[in-house]
């Protein structure tokens, strides 16, 4: 069997699993890496169809789309890290200031 | 198969034993400080036997030189991370080196 | 040859996969970082076994990258290991 | 030079110029900059649609490459509008959106804006279905950088949650591509509408395709991120999402569907899509009614109004697509008016809840005019564009024997008129004591009048739209 | 022993990801995640896309890696009251296997031997100007949609360049110790050389501006982290031109024809290959600078504290 139905298939497996992790977890970090991997998964796809070619040289334009989805996938992630750093900071930064620290303590003022 | 071959194939299964036994170590030891020592045994002589099996049977130079300018970043960044990874394992975290009882 | 640099490369996937087991059990995050480099070269020593093939000479590139980019990761980690109170932009930073 | 083709490049090259450039002058001449490319983008997308009505479809090869290597762009009549419709409604929000956000906010809003709409010229002209997905990508991650312009923690959980929804929409969409150009070997609309033939490829691929961009438009069962975004993102940028980025999906959607995925799939899953519409409307309208909070209200009626567009899916004949187009285009000027009246009101008297809107009319009559127009045209009373696309769609109802379609419209409009009216009626009660009215500068005033009156001229004036609209109908 | 080898990849790749899904502690997620990074890199190479794995092997392990490593430090694990909401209904489940299981059917009715658009690039490659097809495609051929995607980049850096805090001062750092200071000193020529290579070596090669961008932006990252370089700022001059220059370029170029009657983005067959090798020189540096901004560094110390660590 031509090796590309097996990547085709894994592929299409990630899309699932990354999928299925994006909509179950609740944490931020978690639900980035899950869009992160489905977005793997179909680039893979679509490199696995690229290399169906019997010609042996794999079409180069899912290849040029792929390196298109990987910088929009890796923008996307990177977008998604900032967001929920800030978030988090804000977040530490509402606990801590509604909640007074007990003593002197480490938090500056 | 000429001698050529033999030998660099010597070295392939040398190099496959010793990224062998860099996991093995990585898997087994019992603290942070010794897998390091497992994990640039895999960097050092690893994938040093690969890459001199592999610019034997390469037949151009350019490929051999090309492999071992691989291999000698591999070895410049596996010093710095041993060095750094113990330091920041030995200060921030604190992880205590494996006093040298048996582990249960 | 061919045969003997694919399993050999097949090989080094099996030690990547034995890894695993670390990264899981690990007990701490440095265990864990510490797999992630050990794949690192691994993964370096199958690209160039793959490299080896007619016409798959720019995986040696990938390899090269792979390789000099490995500090990058360890770099981080250092910054978030060591000064886990100090690195830039951690809760605990105390507000200036 | 100026011929036409030339003229959809520059519908699509301005913007990014002007926002490459804005970029560049930095804190002094962003504001300068970003006029001069929107009042020169406006003069081209007109231009454009001026060519089109008269020489009909225009078509341009993207580099000189024929369809399948290159990329091609094809602007029909259908494109013409929505060209025109971008070009109108977004300028008048940023207008708006200078005013109501601060200094530094402005400064960022602005580039963000003209990326985004180069993204929708982009979107609107190209007959790619990659480069579809890369100008659905390009609005999606500039409206997820408008929303959290201001830094705030609700500004943030919306545009979390936006990216966290339409991400996946996005590779929904890309998978459904990567089938067909597996199977076709042609990522060309035009193209692909020829090769397409029933089988498990296509009805995968539709079905990807139709998931991925229900997720971002959003439609009924996936539009839980809908409410929360609109009411955690500043008012303009809400006015932006629900009035032109929420069309951008459905319009991939469209073209898509009429003119690749319907002749080859049966009846049955169109009539699945306009249920899921019609179960839109009447939840959008129900939950609109029961809210307290203005915003949300508003946000809720726009579930409702996208549930109305998925109502051509069952009747694809070219007078439902007028009339859903109609629909798209008005209920871009009347929800973009609302919009921005409900950020006027925040503005001058900082209560987001209904009742804070008691005795408003007399202090702000040119706001409430504005929700009031904007108001009649999502019900479909008749002066109003709404009115002209919700007949459209009644007749195509009753013509293909599809009746129950000529309930929901009903239905929906009288749901709709509940909680306009509910909106209205506290404003016209005397004003209640301490409550203190800032003023709010003429400008932020009248850019709702604007966006209102533009929906009503759509009622009164409807041949241009409509002629123009049969340009290159396919059926 | 190939198939051998491809079928354990094809099969690790999608555990490995469910793997780093199904882990409660992040930090064995974020080391899981490099591995998938790692193992799709390979992935890309057992398919003959040397191209993809670069930019995996450039952006995967060098920034996303670290990227996900900084924020190790201000995300706690998962809170266990989340943990047990993330547990998935039954239904739920059924409806993925099913989805799932058509999606795999689908791809089995794909035609195993179309050479999709394979030949027709192989046979107008002269004319783009470069010799290496994915290049052609991707600066040529459809160079529009590499136009849009500079688009995506800018917007992506702008979005997370307005959420990060400049202001943050560091504190005095004691962690930073010599060492780093000498890998930065060691690796930096290395990458600016490798840099160099691959844009050049695009236009007959696997390589090009995404490739270069990534690696320079690799270096950029340990400056970064080891107090060497403060952020880029938007609001320092040498920072906007550095990174508006590429897509002022790129959009001249693509303009430019306008002017002359012919159509968007029609490059001149004599000079395509040079138009398109200074399009990508200027690109890589503003690709490394929107990857640079994604990160949220702070100042260093103090102006004079510049040289010594």
């Amino acid at each position: 069997m031509n090796p590309w139905a097996v990547y085709a298939l894994s592929g299409v497996a990630m899309f699932s699993v990354g999928l299925v992790g994006l909509f179950s977890h609740q944490h931020v970090v978690k639900r980035i890496l899950a869009s992160n991997i489905a977005g793997s998964g179909v680039l893979i796809v679509l490199v696995a169809l690229a290399r169906r070619a019997p010609s042996g040289v794999p079409d180069p334009v899912p290849h040029a789309l792929v390196l298109t989805g990987i910088v929009v996938s890796v923008s996307s992630t990177a977008l998604g890290v900032a967001l929920a750093r800030r978030m988090a900071r804000l977040r530490a930064d509402a606990a801590r200031a509604s909640e007074p620290p007990p003593g002197s303590g480490g938090e500056g003022p | 198969m000429s001698p050529l071959d033999f030998l660099s194939a010597a070295f392939l299964f040398g190099g496959g034993a010793f990224c062998l036994a860099g996991t093995v170590g990585v898997l087994r030891f019992p603290d942070v400080y010794c897998r390091l020592h497992a994990l640039t045994k895999v960097d050092n002589l690893g994938l040093g036997l690969v890459v001199v099996g592999l610019a034997l049977q390469s037949g151009s130079w350019a490929t051999a030189l090309k492999l071992l300018l691989v291999w000698f970043f591999v070895l410049i960044s596996s010093a710095f991370t041993c060095q750094l990874i113990a330091r920041a394992a030995l200060r921030g975290r604190g992880a205590a080196p494996w006093g040298g009882r048996r582990e249960p | 040859m061919h045969e003997l640099r694919t399993g050999l490369a097949f090989f080094l996937l099996l030690n990547i996969l034995a890894g695993m087991v670390r990264v899981i059990r690990g007990p701490t995050v440095t265990d864990r970082f510490i797999v992630a480099q050990l794949f690192g070269t691994t993964g370096v020593g199958v690209l160039i076994l793959l490299a080896a093939d007619a016409g798959r000479d720019a995986l040696r590139d990938v390899a090269l990258v792979f390789a000099l980019l490995a500090p990058v990761t360890v770099v981080a980690f250092v910054r978030f290991a060591v000064g886990s109170d100090a690195a830039p932009g951690s809760d605990k930073e105390p507000r200036p | 030079m100026m011929g036409g083709t030339a003229l959809m490049a520059w519908s699509v090259a301005l913007p990014l110029i002007g926002a490459v450039l804005s970029l560049l002058v930095g804190r002094a001449g962003v504001r300068l900059v970003a006029g001069v490319a929107s009042v020169a983008t406006l003069i081209a997308s007109s231009l454009v649609a001026w060519e089109v009505s008269t020489q009909g479809v225009l078509r341009q090869q993207l580099g000189g490459w024929g369809a399948p290597l290159g990329i091609e762009w094809r602007a029909d009549g259908l494109a013409a509008l929505m060209l025109l419709t971008i070009a109108v409604v977004g300028p008048l929000i940023s207008v708006h959106a200078l005013d109501h956000l601060g200094d530094r906010e402005d400064r960022e809003f602005l580039p963000l804006w003209l990326f985004i709409w180069c993204a929708l010229n982009a979107l609107v002209l190209s007959a790619d279905a990659f480069n579809l997905y890369v100008t659905l990508e390009l609005t999606t991650l500039g409206a997820v950088s408008l929303i959290v312009v201001r830094r705030d923690l609700p500004g943030l959980d919306a545009g979390l949650r936006y990216l966290l929804f339409a991400l996946p929409g996005s590779l929904c969409y890309l998978l459904g591509i990567a089938f067909l150009y597996g199977a076709y070997a042609t990522l060309d609309v035009g193209m692909l509408a020829q090769r397409v033939q029933s089988g498990p490829v296509t009805w995968v691929a539709a079905g990807l395709v139709t998931v991925g961009l229900c997720l971002k438009t959003p439609l009924f069962p996936l539009h839980v991120w809908l409410p929360p975004t609109y009411t955690g993102a500043p008012t303009p940028v809400t006015a932006l999402l629900s009035a032109l980025i929420s069309k951008g999906s459905f319009y991939v959607l469209l073209r898509l569907w009429l003119e690749v995925f319907a002749p080859v799939l049966d009846a049955e899953v169109g009539q699945l899509l306009g249920l899921l519409g019609a179960v839109a409307v009447l939840w959008g309208s129900v939950l609109a009614l029961s809210q307290t909070q203005l915003k949300r209200v508003v946000a809720y009626s726009s579930v409702a109004q996208i549930g109305y567009m998925f109502l051509v899916f069952p009747m694809a004949t070219s007078g439902a697509r007028a009339g859903v187009i109609y629909l798209v285009v008005s209920h871009a000027a009347a929800k973009a008016s609302m919009f921005v009246a409900v950020g006027n009101i925040h503005q001058a008297v900082g209560i987001t809840e209904l009742g804070g809107v008691q005795g408003l009319a007399y202090r702000m009559p040119f706001t409430f005019l504005a929700m009031a127009l904007g108001g009649i045209s999502l019900i479909g009373i008749p002066p109003s564009g709404g009115f002209i696309a919700k007949w459209l769609l009644l007749n195509e109802s009753i013509g293909t024997q599809q009746w129950w379609w000529a309930l929901v419209l009903l239905g929906g409009s009288l749901l709709a008129a509940a909680y306009v009216f509910r909106i209205l009626r506290g404003s016209f009660l005397p004003l209640p004591p301490g409550v203190t009215v800032r003023s709010i500068p003429l400008g932020n005033e009248l850019a709702p009048l604007a966006l209102a009156l533009i929906a009503l001229l759509l009622g009164l004036v409807p041949w241009f739209p409509l002629d123009l609209l049969a340009v290159g109908a396919s059926r | 022993m190939d198939v051998l080898l491809d079928g354990v990849l094809a099969l690790c790749l999608p555990l490995l990801a469910w793997l780093v899904l199904r882990t409660e502690s992040l930090s064995q997620a974020v080391v899981l995640f490099v591995a998938f990074g790692l193992l799709s890199a390979l992935g890309w190479a057992r398919l003959e896309a040397p191209d993809i794995a670069l930019v995996e092997s450039a952006v995967g392990t060098g920034l996303t890696g670290a990227l996900l490593m900084h924020t190790l430090s201000w995300t706690e694990e998962t809170p266990p009251d989340i943990r047990a909401r993330g547990r998935r209904r039954p239904w739920a489940l059924l409806a993925v296997a099913a989805s799932t299981l058509m999606l795999g059917w689908a791809v089995l009715a794909l035609p195993a031997d179309s050479p999709g658009l394979g030949p027709l690039v192989e046979a107008r490659r002269e004319e783009s100007g470069v010799k290496h097809p994915v290049t052609a495609v991707l600066l040529n051929f459809r160079g529009y949609d590499t136009l849009l995607e500079i688009a995506v980049l800018l917007v992506a850096a702008l979005g997370a360049r307005a959420v990060n805090p400049r202001s943050e001062r560091p504190t005095p750092d004691a962690g930073d110790d010599p060492l780093t200071g000498e890998l930065f000193r060691m690796m930096m020529p290395a990458l600016l050389l490798v840099a160099g290579y691959l844009v050049w070596v695009g236009d007959h090669g696997p390589g090009g501006a995404f490739q270069a961008g990534a690696i320079l932006a690799g270096g950029g990252v340990v400056a970064l982290l080891t107090m060497r370089m403060g952020p880029p700022r938007l609001s320092s001059w040498q920072v906007r031109w550095a990174l508006l220059t590429g897509p002022m370029l790129f959009i001249g170029v693509a303009v430019a024809p306008l002017f002359t009657g012919r159509r968007l983005l029609e490059l001149p067959r004599p000079y395509a290959g040079t138009l398109i090798f200074v399009v990508e020189l200027a690109l890589t540096v503003t690709i490394a600078m929107v990857l640079l901004m994604f990160f949220p560094g702070t100042r260093p110390p103090r102006a004079g504290a510049e040289g010594e660590p």
